[in-house]
């Protein structure tokens, strides 16, 4: 057991992949001999070489298209896009390309390849670097989303990912690459496609994601504390596949839904969830699911302001209390 | 133009006998089955037993053809929409391909994919992309797995002039060059994107070779109708790779006879243009060149023969082929043969 | 009044904001002297030459990132992407530059362009050129987002879109152009923002859009034939803005919701309209929303698989006539 | 390297005139403005009055001073996330600038954009770009108006060495060669990307010179740390633009002072690489021009005083300026000054 930050807890899952299997390869832009404009790949250079740990030009579409080719003829190749924004530049691969191969050739062809990115808010980078863009991935029928919020989750599901099968996008978020957590000792597998009751809780179901987490935890005690409200805090963890059966377990147990996003409102993955739970749970639900998101706006650069928009374990505590005494 | 012996537009051979007979059979017979089967496409689509799109190389077989045999076992194909030539010179039935086509459930992909996106694996046809420039990046990542585990398996990726100027093209090439990855470029510059010309949108005369050296790369021009050199130049950009000492980028000149898909009947073309490439017919200058070998007019028409009736047969074939069973749809989208994005 | 196919109705629409202003142009691959590869910009190069109308590279970065520049000093630009699927290329243009400039410079830029692609699934072109991606558009915070599902819609949104001064991206569906309407003389200006109820009901509401509207209107046809189902249907047409109050109406009519949404399910414009119905008007609902969706699968190209996933008028009208009944 | 007059990687000037005292002034006013303000940054960075990231061009700054000083008023700026120094050579005010990264009230677009997205329209800086190669296309954009219209301001796109391997750089050089767009594309070489030296990760020598023939584009590479030759590269290039003659591609060598963002501490460079490049550090450089121009010591300390005195008033100005209002927050999404994406 050892408590690492979130940022090692990268490292440390890509080093546990690499030193078990030698067909895992990563490769991005500054990833190597920098170790990452994020510091999260530090040592990894060092300890694979040249050949195994590669820097590349400014070409995200070669990233991602080699990643692919790679994976299509037997190597599971790790790729970085630095900031999860940068996605748009390189997205015909994340929506055209390795969503489809598989199911275009009638299973022939295979894509196991992991994509890391810098994902979130909270750097104070303004609208071109701060995206949580988790859904521009989850509607892409044939990929696979995880996002993580501890460091143990960082290393389970790198790991799970690097093993899949299937196209990983694995969303890092930027402001919890400073957190600490505890970390086992030895080889670290979670399972994809699991979400996680933090909390457990009888009055409300609060589902969140990533940087949400903290938020979603503090509130939840907070709610307690303050007004005997008992929240379940369930983490998703992985948007694509959806554990369902956690998500409407829960919600069939506190009879009421919140969802608290990063990212701005318009189709979110509490959207998605908020009409799978009305869909199959409609008579379990005592009031209106409610969704705490980022408004439907680009993000500001200033600290004051974006601190606003974000939601806050305020925002929730609000939120949630209105709605049940409401 | 690179000085390939054997060069010759207007489809005169060089004297040298650096192919010999029997790999002459092979691209003559790799054309004509090109030839047939699309001639044999574009019918069954005026018969309307082909769904979708199509878009066909007549014309253009040398390519494919020279490319094709230079290829070993183990070499990738990388191909577009336009892909059904690339990927019967690896060896794929006519059937399987004229199959997905019409879609039935003998064809490669069983309809899935349609005609844009033949792939056979186990023929090294690693897809057919149709999203312009995608695949040069990704023949990059295949050839780069080839270099990491010192296979000697080159990647070809296939595309038009038109995919020069697409922004993949530009990050596939310097990629695979600094890497210096076992991968070759294949432009076949047919004058035209979809309807306009190539010329009209392009900032240089030759697309794809006069930026090869924006990549460090040699400048190579080639007459892609004449299947020697192709095969030659082809024979050449594969040693090349390896040995280790990276990519190739390959101009080859050449004109698809019909329109850019089954939609286009080809109007804005000036006239006498396509008369002017039939000339250059890449079947006719290689009827000649087997014949200026010495190869008897018995064989090549053996070959013939036997192509049109395997060409008969496949399409027969097709049309007995039931269409897909539905249990398909929700097939392999994920690894583990399904579908579920949940539990 | 005259009968025009929607194909023709693109190019009247066109023609007819050039001839009103000088600073509108129009761009995209094969546009101008072919026409367009959907022949729906025949005789715009003719009409208005080749200063504004303009055949293109394959480039579609270049073509978006022109049309910005060219709406922040001052024209007003029309851009085609031939194919939607192929927004994937050029992504960064809608996702981080159109949205984003105005609200990052404090209101110094604008944006005044329209996107018009072809959109949706039935000409069996496979995975890679039959998506509805007016979702991947939906999502980012700044756009604006049409789909017009009649010949004279298609004028009258084309027109408002181009004088809007937001960055529009018009979704044309590639199965319509070929669909006939009446459509009146002289210049016609439609709304952007507005709902349409094309059918009223009182049982049901049945949203939908562009290709799934003529589905939803035969489908309420027959559900009133022969279950005397009585269904509203509503042609959403413009996602952002969302016509809310005309959706909150008719909800709070019926009691009923039900989407048809051509997209593969995850994250679509019915999620949005689900969790906000939900969230608004809960205690209206009679019952459990239900989005009919195309499976949140790659499309398949052969024709009688590609007619199989998508809402057909049987699917809606099963689906509507069993929940209404249960 | 072209074959300007002045050219000197050394410091050393030609001896001609052309440019004259009061350009030369404003020249090296524009530097030492860049100058003074970065480092202001950096030190207000320091006692943690910046927030967010920032990109500073200590050592670049006579390349945005060269051509800011050629620009006429109308022409445009397109700018990256390294911003601040084309910005303010455009005239914006310094403490409009310091105030955005200060991320106050008084910033160029008070703390909405912040320092990666510097834009005065007023001053004819269209913004600056954080996605690598988004903006060289968006210049193409803004050309194409002026083309259009027949106005005759020219678009200047500044991107760095980093930014020539992504595909947008291809398109924007190809669209803008075959419309003859008066663009300008000015690459500011710095020797790295991020961390990555640009040499490790390039196929060519000169990432952007190199390229140029790719475009039918004359191949220009100049000394960036000399901004006389920098100003008249740019001159013939506006003159060329304006001229109908379509646009530059102008390959500046340069280097940074300072880390690639103030995350960074630079550890990566070779030891001596930075003593090196201080020796040919502009202000130095152009110091020492004035000196051989006849132009006093004591202009060059007035101008030196003035800055600095200019830039601690706009130092003071941020600090006393409050933070930004809430209320901007939802304002400016859409035209309408709001952001309702329903009724
Ligand atoms: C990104 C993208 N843009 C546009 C298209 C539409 N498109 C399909 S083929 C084609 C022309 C391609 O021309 P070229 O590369 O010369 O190949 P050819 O068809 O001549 O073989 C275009 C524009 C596409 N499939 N993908
Ligand atoms: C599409 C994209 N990829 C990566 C980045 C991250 N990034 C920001 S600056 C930079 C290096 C740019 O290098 P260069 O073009 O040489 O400019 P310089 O910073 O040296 O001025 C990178 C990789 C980005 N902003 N956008
Ligand atoms: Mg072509
Ligand atoms: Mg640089």
């Amino acid at each position: 057991m050892a408590e690492i930050t979130y940022r090692d807890a990268v490292a440390r899952g890509i080093a546990q992949e690499m030193a078990r299997d030698p067909d895992v390869i990563f490769f991005g832009e500054d990833v190597a001999k920098a170790g990452g404009v994020f510091k999260a790949t530090v040592g990894l250079y060092e300890q694979f070489g040249p050949r195994r740990v590669r820097d590349t030009p400014i070409s995200e579409q070669a990233i991602l298209g080699a990643a692919m080719g790679a994976a299509m003829t037997g190597l599971k190749p790790i790729a970085e896009i630095m900031f999860s924004d940068f996605i748009a530049v390189c997205f015909d691969y994340i929506a055209n390309e390795f969503p489809k191969s598989r199911y275009m050739t009638n299973g022939q062809t295979k894509c196991p390849l992991v994509v890391r990115t810098g994902n979130g808010a909270g750097s104070r980078f303004g609208a071109q670097h701060s995206q949580s863009v988790e859904n521009w991935c989850m509607m892409i029928p044939g990929l696979k989303v995880v996002a993580p919020s501890s460091p143990v989750d960082v290393i389970g599901l790198l790991a799970a990912a690097v093993r899949d099968p299937d196209p990983v996008i694995f969303f890092e978020h930027k402001s919890l690459y400073a957190v600490k957590g505890e970390v086992p000792d030895g080889e670290i597998l979670d399972t994809l496609g699991t979400a996680k009751v933090l909390r457990p809780g009888k009055d409300a179901t609060i589902l969140a994601l990533a940087l949400m987490v903290p938020r979603a935890l503090a509130a939840a005690e907070q709610l307690k504390a303050q007004y005997n409200i008992d929240c379940e805090v369930v983490d998703v963890r992985s948007l694509v596949p959806l554990d369902t059966q956690t998500i409407l377990g829960s919600v069939g147990k506190t009879h009421r839904l919140f969802t608290v996003e990063e990212n701005p409102r318009l189709c979110g993955w509490g959207a998605e969830i908020v009409s799978i739970v009305v869909e199959e749970a409609f008579y379990d639900l005592d009031a209106p699911p409610v969704r705490i998101t980022t408004p439907h706006i680009p993000l500001p650069a200033a600290d004051i302001l974006e601190d606003m928009v974000l939601p806050t374990t305020e925002r929730i505590v609000e939120t949630v209390r209105k709605s049940l005494n409401s | 133009m690179s000085n390939s012996p054997g060069l010759a537009l207007a489809g005169q051979p060089g004297v040298n006998d650096d192919i010999g007979e029997e790999t002459r059979l092979k691209l003559y017979h790799s054309q004509v089955v090109i030839r047939e089967a699309e001639q044999r496409a574009f019918d069954l689509f005026l018969q309307n037993l082909v769904k979708g799109t199509s878009h066909l190389s007549l014309g253009q077989e040398a390519i494919a053809a020279g490319f094709g045999v230079a290829m070993q076992k183990g070499d990738l194909t990388f191909a577009t929409y336009r892909g059904h030539a690339h990927t019967l010179a690896r060896g794929v039935p006519v059937e399987k391909m004229l199959g997905e086509l019409m879609q039935r459930d003998n064809g490669l992909m069983r309809g899935k994919g349609g005609s844009m996106h033949l792939a056979s694996e186990e023929h090294g046809v690693m897809g057919s992309y149709a999203i312009i420039g995608a695949h040069l990046p990704i023949a990059c990542g295949a050839a780069l797995r080839a270099q990491y585990r010192g296979d000697k398996d080159v990647s070809v990726c296939f595309f038009g002039d038109g995919t020069t100027n697409i922004g993949a093209f530009h990050e596939a090439l310097n990629f695979a060059a600094i890497w210096k990855l076992p991968v070759v470029f294949v432009c076949e510059n047919n004058l035209y994107m979809e309807y306009t010309p190539i010329s009209e949108v392009t900032a240089v005369e030759h697309p794809a070779a006069d930026r090869a050296s924006a990549y460090g790369l040699p400048r190579i021009v080639i007459d892609g109708n004449d299947a020697d050199v192709v095969y030659r130049e082809a024979q050449k950009a594969f040693a090349k790779a390896r040995a280790g000492d990276g990519p190739s980028l390959i101009e080859c000149m050449t004109y698809r006879h019909s329109g850019h898909s089954r939609a286009d009947p080809a109007k804005y073309r000036p006239e006498g243009e396509l008369e002017r490439w039939k000339e250059k017919d890449p079947i006719k200058v290689y009827r000649a060149r087997l014949k200026q070998f010495g190869i008897s007019d018995e064989a090549v028409k053996k070959i013939d023969a036997e192509v049109r009736k395997m060409v008969d047969e496949a399409t027969e074939a097709c049309k007995a082929a039931p269409e897909p069973s539905t249990d398909i749809l929700f097939t392999d989208v994920y690894a583990d043969g399904g579908w579920a994005w949940r539990n």
